[in-house]
């Protein structure tokens, strides 16, 4: 049983911009892009190290996504970042047919996702991309919780080969797993057991869910957190699992209730193993200003918010 | 009133009144400037003083926006005071009292993350009140990060993902056109921002559909977030590309009031073709600290930077 | 109960191009707008009627999107229309922010949905526009499932205020209803009643639907054929109501598993009525080239197909 | 082997030689023709007539494959196919036995709509059997009705959705030059495609990486689907356009072989440039009644069509 480990805030594009130097140096067919933000997704750390191997295209996302592609056919592996809003939504039919329609081993790191962009506002805060993403054929969807998840995210990633997303946010977040972190794609992790309620979260929501499940076992109820770092492929066998465990099922993400983790498991239960559940998410409205506090709070999406959706499920599970 | 201040100033009288018989007479002021109308001489020099006095409150209004937000983007706001200053008090037909005329000129922001720019003149021009622009992306303000037109009247559009602000504009010059309405349409774009592709289907377009009531302003201050734009992703020459894409352009020192009239006056006689001013301008002008400095581009003053440039800003006198 | 009232043959697209110059008649805002495909798009018919209010914006979807959204902001009702892969995946980011942010009354009618476009193969074959479309805050997204149903689909998009979502196809479909037919945005309409299953079918699948609902009732099996021409807003209590009677439930879409109506139901019913579920979709590949009749079979989007689905869930449901 | 016939003519051996010894020496053919080489003259007449029917066999290729599919891109097809013959037999540095040879040339055929003339080109240089034509657009067939990488032997990327070519060969240039590799990359484009706002993006990112081993063909034809490009939405004048991108440009008679191998050869001598190629082409060349026709755009020729139009073509002879 994994319990928040550390107190230590780090940035997952933090964690990211360090991963791709050190993968530089070992993988000289990695190349890295972006589009006139690499100071905020921390590619500029990989264009100072490996200035030769790093492209900015401006403010040009298509562009981005199409070069992206070319390097890939030509041998290369690239990772393309901006900010997620943009790296899906603005190159959405790029992503489509020039990568995920040949399968080309391309990698889209993008950063500033969800709510927790903040004051920015609505514009830049993507609540859609896991649901674009997940979309396509033969993409991977992959959300770390922490910055160790997203080191070895990054590198997992570019040692398999076919195209994946990876989904960064942008504020610090407690680091939760140690060096000895396993991370294996698509396999999700049980961070806490528990027989009255799973809750099944990924990204910053993983850490809620931990704390919301420590209240709760100061309550007498025993709740499941699973950490599903990996949308897709989902791990099928382990949700209809903790289902069938629990018989109350919630999911966090923070992102639309729409074609996220919460349809996915939807999905899952519906064709696998019927249970009650409740999706926490961002219900059909889009961000807006705020501090990214203040935001999770007002969009509901804090541990508390986890707590009464278990409340809620258990209720309805007849417990 | 302290010259040279930086509190809300007012224009003096005798400008306003000189202002709103040319207007009423169906002219724009500075069309009369420009071309040597009867207007007084000393109207002219009143009336470029006023706006000069109030691009520095604009600054000001800048400064402290950004510095209650805590964070924002400074560099692109501050280059853009003059051509949103020339616009809003020369330009722009507009009812502040009535932001749905359907007769109104539309201004279309399309490098969005300047919203403060935005914001503080629309404030002062009476949108809404001056206070409020310290709420600017607070929790619940209707000043968001980027423009919300469902949220704060005077904003013609939602935008803040670059590049999409020209089809926009584009698309309301088109509307004006089938309604048989007057107005015109003005959209300020980045020069970073014409690296985005949409920028050149939307100026392909807008020529084939001859929109001479459409107006492009290119905030040509040199830098964007990763650096400069020549080292980033070149987009210059920009008047070579706009004119083969069909456009009449003209260029002009972005913070030169009165060359800026005389250019927005240029657009206005152009017919048949839409039209497009590359301002040359300096990033973060007018707060020494924050001028052509990439890394202003999205930073907020701190308080104390806040009051440095405040004073700096207030000691800059009337012709800075 | 309706049964397939006719075997007329049209296709929704030649429909939305006689609405469009229905509508135009007499709704002097209306404008329609096109990138280079309104001969496909049957937008065409508009632009003869009245050229004046038609505009083609050549071979760029984003700057098609922006220009309508502009019309809209200017009082214009506009139609733009084009594929439906290059409508929601070229100017997906469009659409998100300068149309669905601020809730304009743009009204988006794509045509060539789903792999039933046949022989130009994968990179024209959208599976996943519901998905892009339905994650957006605001969207309304229909998928009509017969040339009266387009016709009024179009007439009430117009009628409403706010961002809509057509869903056509390229291939003439059967005619199912009459001009009588009654369609109101968000309204699911039971076809055909019976307590053993539920099929709930979209746009061509609807006429799959009631075809093996008519060989399972010969067999005995009562199956309730329910036609969610609005996949968003969901006709949630319709849903709930019928999965309470029937217990045993089937989605049928001609679009990727992942996001469309199959995932909408999926959430509906874990968060209202968990039930056995089986949904038929395109299972995360890309489709390729044929004939739309081969590729409905090869993908399994045939009624034979929604037969074996019911069973399957039938037995998963203890019947 | 009838003269002027539509079978799978063979070049005849001396101009197998010919191309040989001067491919070994290191040298485009073309090169050494245009710039007065010590290359028998007869050779040269060999050289262009040789192209000639090869491109009389692939327009027979493109009737036959798309009246079997029964449906496909005629038009633009056939306006592609001297730019491709010149390609494929003069041009690109292949070897079809080894599609993946790290070194060869990269064609990108980013109107991917006209894959039967890629298909074509691919099946007489020998990728794949020229019978395997005739399964375009079938159901299992490797011939997609838009080019699929993962499928057949010698494309080189995925395309169909327009627009989005020239950035994958721009991605392809920029892994050459990181590798040292010799290779150059070719884009053919549409002049309706031009109208994408990604080309521009891309065609900017080009020219600021000063990727000289870049190579864009404009496939002139004055068509799109709803018309002429000139009155759908023109993205003329060309030229103006791509230099005003950075691009240095040449404009050719794109039916002209020697003209094409020349501009090809042109486009070699530039470096720390991309190069535009715009060659002026008529849409549906070759079949008479599909010339400059709008509706033969995405249309297949019926059996009787086909029949006429070969016909046509056996007996258009040696020099049209
Ligand atoms: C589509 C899109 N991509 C990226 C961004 C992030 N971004 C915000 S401002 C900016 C730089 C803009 O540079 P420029 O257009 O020159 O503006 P200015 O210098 O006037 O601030 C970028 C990349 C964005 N807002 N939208
Ligand atoms: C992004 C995108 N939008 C629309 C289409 C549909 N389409 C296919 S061909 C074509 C016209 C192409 O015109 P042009 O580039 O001039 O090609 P050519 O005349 O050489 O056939 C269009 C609009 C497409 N394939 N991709
Ligand atoms: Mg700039
Ligand atoms: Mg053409």
């Amino acid at each position: 049983m994994t319990a928040i480990q550390s107190r230590q805030l780090i940035a997952n594009r933090d964690a990211y911009g360090q991963a791709l130097v050190d993968l530089g140096g070992r993988i000289p067919e990695l190349v890295v892009l972006d589009a006139d933000l690499s100071k905020s997704t921390k590619t500029s750390e990989f264009a100072k190290a490996y200035p030769e191997r790093f492209f900015d295209m401006g403010i040009a996302e298509q562009n981005l996504i199409g070069t992206a592609a070319g390097l890939a056919l030509a041998g290369k592996i690239p990772c393309a970042s901006t900010f997620a809003v943009f790296a899906t939504g603005r190159a959405f039919d790029q992503i489509r047919n020039t990568i995920a329609y040949p399968g080309l081993n391309v990698k889209i790191v993008a950063t500033h996702a969800g709510i927790t962009v903040g004051e920015d506002g609505g514009s830049h805060q993507a609540i859609e991309d896991i649901a674009l993403m997940r979309v396509l054929p033969g993409m991977t969807v992959i959300v770390p919780a922490d910055a160790i998840e997203t080191e070895k995210a990054v590198a997992a990633a570019v040692a398999m080969r076919g195209p994946v997303y990876i989904r960064l946010g942008r504020t610090a977040v407690p680091v939760l797993f140690g060096e000895d972190h396993q991370f294996q794609i698509g396999k999700a992790v049980v961070l806490r057991d528990g027989a009255d309620a799973v809750v099944f979260a990924t990204g910053v929501m993983v850490a809620e869910a931990l704390q919301a499940a420590i209240t709760l076992a100061e309550r007498g109820v025993n709740v499941a957190v699973v950490n599903v770092h990996t949308v897709k492929p989902l791990d099928v066998e382990l949700i209809v699992e903790l289902a069938r465990r629990t018989g109350a099922v919630v999911t966090a993400e923070e992102h639309s209730i729409y074609g996220g983790l919460g349809s996915a498991v939807a999905e899952v239960l519906g064709e696998h193993y019927p249970a009650p559940l409740v999706r926490l998410g961002v219900r059909d409205r889009f961000g807006e200003s705020g501090s990214p506090a203040q935001l999770m709070e007002a969009l509901g999406l804090t541990a508390p918010h986890i707590i009464k959706a278990v409340e809620r499920v258990r209720l309805r599970a007849g417990r | 009133m302290a010259a040279g201040g930086c509190n809300h100033l007012q224009l003096s009288d005798s400008w306003r009144a000189s202002t709103k018989s040319v207007r009423n007479a169906g002219m724009l002021l500075s069309e009369v400037l420009i071309q040597g109308g009867n207007i007084l001489p000393e109207a002219q020099d009143e009336l470029i003083k006023g706006l000069r006095q109030r691009a520095r409150q604009i600054r000001c209004d800048l400064v402290r926006m950004l510095a209650a937000a805590g964070s924002g983007h400074s560099g692109g706001s501050l280059s853009a005071v003059e051509v949103v200053t020339a616009l809003y008090w020369q330009v722009l037909r507009i009812r502040p009292e009535d932001p749905s005329w359907p007769d109104r000129d539309r201004f279309v922001l399309s490098k969005g993350h300047a919203a403060p720019v935005l914001y503080a003149a629309l404030a002062e021009r009476g949108y809404f009140p001056v206070e409020e622009l310290l709420t600017l992306r607070k929790l619940g303000s209707r000043l968001q990060g980027h423009p919300d037109v469902r949220k704060l009247p005077g904003v013609e559009a939602s935008t803040g993902s670059l590049g999409q602000g020209l089809s926009v504009g584009l698309g309301m010059a088109l509307a004006g056109r089938l309604d048989r309405r007057p107005y015109r349409v003005y959209v300020l774009l980045g020069d970073g921002e014409c690296e985005e592709g949409q920028v050149w289907e939307a100026a392909m377009a807008a020529a084939h559909y001859r929109t001479g009531n459409l107006t492009v302003i290119i905030d040509n201050n040199g830098l964007q977030i990763d650096g400069p734009v020549t080292s980033v992703l070149s987009p210059l020459p920009l008047p070579e590309k706009w004119r083969a894409f069909g456009w009449a352009v003209t260029e002009v020192d972005g913070h030169d009031l009165p060359a800026l009239l005389q250019a927005f006056d240029w657009s206005v006689g152009i017919t048949g073709q839409p039209t497009a001013i590359v301002a040359h301008t300096v990033k973060g002008k007018g707060v020494s600290f924050m001028e052509n400095q990439v890394d202003w581009h999205g930073k907020a003053p701190s308080a104390d930077q806040a009051t440095c440039a405040l004073t700096e800003l207030q000691q800059g006198g009337e012709n800075r």
